[in-house]
């Protein structure tokens, strides 16, 4: 499994039976893949429906029909339609149990900065400003570095896209969860050692007595 | 009131210098025959509310690549590299706004509300310069109610009294941008006689709507 | 005719094909019955509808379908369906052409007080505040007094619906404009004197010179 | 997940001193199987938030006749006289709200926005004491969101999974009150399979409704 598949695995852990789910794009999307087939959860999609079904066939795409990537999807029975005041109500609202993004950084008070790069790279925060400050449980799910540069910090350097939001960090290497106390790491995958995992990031790791291995 | 008319009747309304709502979500539910029209006419120094500039070829994002907007207000422009080009050589103002503070904007607006005030996007930089307002504990930017001299929508079946059906996820912004402007001009992908829509499925009511173009 | 008529067949000239117009219980819902045959107005309800047909026969009637009075009533092709958001969507901003609505009191400056009187009768402001607050045209019409009591004043005594909101005030003596300079009656009932019309009327009332019959 | 139960499963979640929200428009769309079921389980203390207190024998009103409702929170209480009586004898609490700004704020209540700016009632009692914002040169009321403890709400057709659809004049507040209340009941005049319900003629997503019961 390369990291990309480790990090999705991990985070359908996270889910349980009718949670309501949003997942950024790219790594995020890989998640329903893992997902216990007894456990029912509803994907909701910002531009305007819940209920994404899996790709269609190339003879099967539906111009009118994508996600909010762009990308054709289908909608699974029971699926909704609805305008961008009402899939912003979800998630603003409250209503959304869980988001699942990348980050460019993310830091031990749970900042977290994936919208832009002053005078270099400016996608725009799209829904994820929304995303972060609306969802119960913010899970940042990505790469532990990005080709050796840190992104889990004592403090994020660029522009944030939420304060104080995000609940918890899986990458390839484990799972912080953030706290009052700082950031815990709660399980760590094997295949790293607990020295080779702080020297990859900025931020102090508290690492609890029981900690599990990543599973 | 014959609402039905030709593009180049409803073009007739859109001056230089004025500002337009264009819907669609990376230029899914966008009224691609206006735009192509506004193109044609060449009218400038438009500003553009939408969810995002689209892309260079596709969606909003034409008219960004022809120079004819001179200001943007969206929530993501990573789609079309043009967008970001010309916001760093000064040729273009871009208003980056989270989607969901932006659909509440257009909706307050249409709604005769005075503003938004959404806890999104407090302790970033875009809170910087504006009102917060605490209530019962809690912090909250205010967002003013955004209008628009004419709004383009795009509607997958529209009877000729202007009342709208939006097909699966082409809907999101277009009923907010229908009722938030001077002037709504509906870009129908089928005409159908009134009494043939469900008025459970009419989703924008026709007394939003001026006038009707055929897609 | 008695006085509700004629106040009703008067009221129905201020209507131009295509107004959007909400109607206040009792004596305005006889309005429509005078309305030109080449003048098609739409009819808001604001439990949650456009397009309010005429009363269905006792053995039509259909209890999920009633006015914002209770009454069952029927929608004609091209109605819509709303919530109660919408509908003050529509009322609050702005896309309602004129209101029509009875008065406890109304005032030289415009006032309006139909929504109590204290410590005798409180039914509530219902939608009233919205849509004197929130309609283009504002025409009170009622009979010009009240078993003797008059309610054209100089000064609202009750509490107010509406501050400076009433456009125009209709009754069976005639047709006052709300203006800067005051009460202007321009039109009156031949039936009546103008100073019979006066001695009804705390208000001063403007005469101009090119008054008119009412008709 | 299963949602539909029985009444009396439902009527457990609700307890004395509770904040309510309850669906209808003078009890056209109100959950009349539960509030009988809350007459019958003899709840006491409770804040009720609809439009209206219906009528003495259909509606909210029964709650208010029997004393269990120590306050109301309603735009029109005319229909139902002993609501007036109660209030008269300082035996209930009445807030009166004009019926757009009570929608707005349930709405504001289910979306996470913390109250709404409204020019509605500026100049009237019900502005007293309430915070008047001055934005681009217009005077707004700050009213606060309203949420509930439990919200009832009537369907028409509400599939297994909680998508609701509500048929004419029915739907009012009942959307609203879905999105703005911890435990959210629904009463479903008929109960479908998930798949029956065309997904844009759904107008409460199933993700705000815990529990469903037959009328």
């Amino acid at each position: 499994m390369d990291a990309k598949e480790i990090i999705a695995r991990r985070v359908a852990k996270e889910f349980k039976d009718g949670d309501v789910v949003n997942l950024g794009i790219g790594l995020p999307t890989l998640v329903p893949n893992y997902i216990d087939e007894d456990v029912e959860i509803i994907l909701h999609s910002e531009n305007g429906f819940t209920g994404i079904g899996p790709a269609p066939e190339a003879d099967q795409i539906d111009p009118n029909l994508v996600n909010a990537g762009g990308m054709p999807v289908t909608i699974i029975p029971g699926g909704v339609f609805f305008d961008s005041a009402m899939s912003f109500t979800i998630i603003r609202g409250g209503h959304l149990d869980a988001t699942v993004l990348g980050a460019l950084q993310v830091d031990e008070e749970g900042n977290l900065a994936n919208w832009m790069i002053p005078g270099k790279l400016v996608p725009g925060m799209g829904g994820a400003m929304d995303l972060v400050g609306g969802a119960k449980k913010v899970i940042v799910a990505m790469t532990h570095t990005a080709k050796g540069d840190l992104k889990i910090l004592k403090k994020c350097t660029l522009p944030l896209t939420g304060a104080k939001k995000v609940s918890k960090i899986i990458t390839e290497m484990g799972v912080m969860e953030v706290t009052p106390e700082g950031l815990v790491l709660t399980e760590y995958n094997p295949e790293y050692t607990l020295e080779q995992i702080k020297e990859a990031t900025e931020a102090d790791l508290i690492i609890p007595e029981n900690i599990r291995e990543m599973c | 009131m014959k609402k039905l008319v030709s593009i180049e009747e409803a073009i007739s309304k859109i001056e230089d210098g004025m500002t337009i709502m264009i819907g669609g979500f990376l230029a899914c539910g966008s009224p691609n025959k206006m735009i192509d029209a506004l193109l044609q006419k060449g009218v400038k120094d438009l500003t553009i509310i939408g969810n995002d500039t689209g892309f260079i070829d596709r969606g909003i994002g034409k008219l960004v690549v022809s120079g004819q907007a001179k200001k943007v207000i969206v929530s993501h422009i990573g789609t079309n590299k043009e967008t970001g080009r010309l916001m760093n050589e000064g040729k273009l103002e871009v208003v980056l706004v989270p989607q969901g503070t932006l659909a509440e904007q257009v909706r307050a607006g249409g709604a005769g509300l005075g503003g938004v005030l959404t806890p999104i996007g407090v302790g970033t930089p875009i809170a910087e310069g504006k009102d917060h307002l605490i209530i019962d504990g809690k912090t909250f930017l205010l967002e003013k109610a955004l209008r628009a001299d004419v709004a383009l929508i795009f509607g997958s079946k529209v009877d000729e009294k202007g009342n709208v059906y939006y097909h699966e996820s082409t809907r999101n912004f277009n009923p907010l941008m229908a009722t938030a402007a001077d002037f709504v001009i509906v870009e129908a992908e089928e005409v159908v006689k009134v009494g043939e829509l469900d008025p459970h499925l009419i989703m924008t009511p026709g007394l939003f709507v001026k006038q009707i173009v055929k897609a």
